[in-house]
């Protein structure tokens, strides 16, 4: 491409988006509704994914030691079980400390603790943590191969359903990312089927008067480019604004609940925004010219 | 050398635009295309330049047989036209000099090119004054000249031009006739259709009259032929 | 009666369409408005039916004074008008037929009235066998007699014809000239822009020579008065 | 409106709407996505709505009663305390059955259920559900009045943080609700916008041969209403039936987690995706040919 054709390629993709200030307004900002819709999407469904990872965080496997066990075998074992691959984490607890525990999330139940103080019927064990959650299963047969341990205690109900959930939760983000993602699309590229095709009539006029298919192509292409660019842009920064705006709120009304980093959000939303306008504004581009360009 | 044969068109809607033409127009030749509203002469034309396929028959011009070639090498022959289009076909986003200029930029023409020859053709046409008006901003008749300059200024082999005057008062209509003879003079060859049988009748060129979608006359010096 | 009253009417990109014009057109005459291209018709009669407003100056047309008519206000005029653009305006989407009998229902016609007025004007004017074409399916010489029949379907008081028979070839430009003279017979007032220098000089109606802008000769029984 | 002119608009909203069959189908389309992502936003927030009201219905206050309190004066305040107007739902339980449940809740601590089963230190008491959960405090109050109340338990840290956020993702869901459904509408109205846009010579030609703003009015707004009809349409009809089958799998793989009745779902997304098309297709019309009547 030649100097002379640059110019014309930039003159003309902008003579496109001014000429009809109206209506290059009413593309950019469905493009940007859109894309901000789909961002708000990416947030929230990063958010979820986070919460998901700080879940795994919670212990996965309570392991209990046989009674009488002397504590140096006890730390033997919690050695051994720190290298384990799978294992991402273990700690140590004594009967005493679960016996602390215990009263902690019981706080009611004096009677009860009486008698623990009097003799604790508790064993000593680990809280261990898995990388993944389909790894419990081969870590918890490990663990009870062991001639130490008494037995192994899976998380309770509760947050086996969250954890469950959470899977679905995340996989059900995905699949509806993934749609979202074709609306936005589906969206952009009527936009500009509509914007183009208030054009036909100067398309086909083009044609005309001798100039090549990509001669004509290469200013809409730049313009749908522009298009999807301003658009991911206003939705990009419309997100960036609000989000901060909501992490910084949630800390004070949700501080139990951390969002994911602003870093994470910017960079997971705009590489879906920018996809969403970029590429597709170009490519829709194209595809709304083809028919008038049969003349 | 454009060369017609056996060329039939018939519409969508079953409305016949053509009928068995057979015709040969030689390189340097003046030709006006004459008949009465409806006869066919733009159907001729845009055939000519690949608006509108024939349904049978051959349409040939020099190396371009137009049947043969895809949507895509259709602009190569193009630009070896000129075309005046009955409906002007303007850019409307474009001003009168842009919309000349464009044609320039389609084949490519260089810079400097451009800014010589652009106001040159507008001042034949006696635009000069309105070369940064959009096309809305024109009258009737300073539209039809803008799509003649747009026609002319590539200085192309065959110029077709489908009823360059029609909005034209006749004082200007002759001057711009007599910018056509200049160019055939200067070895273009011009098919026009036309309807100003002063004009038609004073040249003295071939004309060819056109009824229904048939060739009823073609002759070499001929005459309007139509008394009303 | 159309009365016009030191009326300017400057673009708004600078431009001058009229200066200073002064005339009065009574009930029941007949008016060619002639003048080279660019000579300000076209602006005269966008006028009249309100497409422009004047930059200075008065323009009344019996009990409608222009300047002081809102949007909403000028239907009323505009149905007692029957308008041929210059431009055509064809409605894209209808057929010959539906673009006529659009103009009927504009006004309240009844149904009865529609299917007797418009195959009778379609008649009138030569298009009876194109009656369910689309516009982009006739000729440029068939646009123009359908915009004539849309504008005499309802038999306006006035009629605007702005260069009616440009893209007509000379015997049907007479015939539909012949319809002009025959509706402003029956009582219409026409006012219409032309440059069929031809049919002018035959007639020997009212001549009203407009140049740059100005009214520069207004005869009783005039001559198209410009001579190649 | 005569029958003559009932006529004519029915005649020109259909020649608009199949005169450009591809034009009709992308804002139909873009109708219909953009309502369709409002729909399920809708829908995923009724069921997070419904999930909340579930969570609820978990016991919200705890109250023991003190030890050797006779079984007749126990059922005395049961009854009582179910004709507070703020308490939901009452039930008692006996010392042996709270054994029980906590013997299910942590099934390998077989030792302390020995110390248990041998003197059971635990109370008798009532799980008490408020109406809402700011009641809580007041019944907690009320309660604890009672001479024979040992003391009251609030529920543990994780459901009132669960509760807490429930509440959160509540309002989030009406405010992110609030502005898809805006983002909704401007993508309608602007799609709309474009479509008329290039048919705004037609309106101009109209209005020179004499036609009235609403002659030529209400056949676009009648467009623009079926447009938006037939954009909501087919977006709920698309809802209903994926949420048919997401509902019939979540049946299988969460059980646990019930999903919002259908019948539900659907008469809150018809809502929206209705307002939204019907109704805003009618008004973009009107505001979209605006700027082409002034001629
Ligand atoms: N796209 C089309 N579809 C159907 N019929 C058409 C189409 N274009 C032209 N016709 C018909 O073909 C015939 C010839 O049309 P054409 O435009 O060639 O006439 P013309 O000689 O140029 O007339 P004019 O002097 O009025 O421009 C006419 O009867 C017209 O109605
Ligand atoms: N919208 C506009 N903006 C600016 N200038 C205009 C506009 N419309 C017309 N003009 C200018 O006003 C002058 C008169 O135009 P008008 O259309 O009235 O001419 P006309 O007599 O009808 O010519 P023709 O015979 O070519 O149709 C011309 O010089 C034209 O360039
Ligand atoms: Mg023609
Ligand atoms: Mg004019």
């Amino acid at each position: 491409m030649t100097r002379n054709s640059l110019g014309y390629l930039v003159r003309e993709a902008g003579r496109g988006l001014t000429r009809n200030v109206w209506m290059a307004v009413a593309s950019i900002s469905t493009v940007a509704i859109s894309l901000f819709v789909l961002a708000v999407f990416v947030a929230v469904s990063a958010n979820v994914n986070h919460v998901t990872t700080l879940l795994q965080n919670e212990v996965e496997l309570r392991v209990f030691v046989k009674p009488h066990t002397s504590r140096s075998v006890e730390m033997n074992l919690l050695k051994q079980a720190r290298n384990w691959p799978d294992v991402r984490k273990v700690e140590f607890f004594s009967k005493h400390e679960a016996a602390q525990q215990l009263k902690k999330e019981f706080p009611h139940q004096q009677a009860l603790f009486a008698v623990i103080a009097k003799s604790n019927p508790l064993f000593d064990g680990y809280d261990v943590y898995t990388g993944s959650a389909n790894e419990i299963p081969q870590v918890a047969q490990r663990f009870s191969k062991e001639p130490i341990i008494h037995n192994v205690v899976y998380e309770g109900n509760v947050v086996s359903r969250i954890t469950r959930l959470s899977h679905i939760v995340r996989w059900a983000g995905w699949i509806v990312e993934a749609l979202l993602a074709l609306a936005t699309m589906l969206i952009i590229v009527n936009t500009i089927r509509l914007a183009v095709f208030s054009r036909r009539r100067e398309i086909q006029v083009m044609r005309l008067v001798g100039a090549t298919n990509w001669f004509i192509r290469w200013p809409f292409v730049l313009e749908g480019l522009v298009i999807g660019f301003l658009g991911a842009g206003a939705a990009e920064a419309v997100v960036a604004a609000s989000y901060g705006w909501v992490s910084s709120a949630a800390a004070v009304s949700v501080p139990f609940w951390p969002l994911a980093g602003m870093h994470l959000v910017i960079v997971r939303t705009s590489l879906f925004t920018g996809i969403g306008g970029f590429m597709v504004g170009g490519v829709a581009s194209l595809i709304a010219l083809r028919r008038f360009l049969r003349v | 050398m454009i060369r017609l044969e056996g060329v039939s068109k018939r519409y969508a809607n079953g409305h016949h635009g053509l009928m068995d033409v057979t015709l040969t127009v030689n390189r340097g030749e003046f030709v006006f295309l004459v008949g009465p509203s409806g006869a066919g002469k733009s159907t001729l034309i845009r055939l000519l330049y690949g608006e509108d396929r024939p349904t049978s028959g051959q349409v040939v011009i020099d190396q371009f047989r137009l049947q043969k070639m895809t949507w895509r090498q259709l602009p190569r022959l193009r630009r070896q036209l000129g075309i005046v289009f009955q409906d002007v076909k303007l850019l409307p986003a474009r001003t009168v000099y842009q919309n000349v200029s464009f044609a320039m930029e389609v084949v490519g023409a260089s810079r400097k090119e451009v800014t010589r020859r652009v106001p040159q053709v507008l001042e034949l046409v006696g635009l000069s004054r309105q070369r940064d008006s959009f096309p809305d901003q024109l009258s009737g008749g300073e539209q039809q000249r803008v799509g003649i300059a747009r026609a002319l200024v590539n200085q192309p082999i065959y110029v077709l031009a489908d009823e360059p005057t029609g909005n034209l008062d006749p004082e200007t209509a002759a001057d711009i006739m007599r910018l056509f003879l200049e160019i055939n003079r200067r070895g273009a060859t011009v098919v026009m259709a036309t309807h100003a049988r002063d004009l038609v009748n004073q040249l003295q060129k071939r004309v060819i009259a056109i009824e229904s979608g048939q060739v009823v006359r073609d002759e070499v010096k001929g005459a309007y032929g139509y008394d009303a």
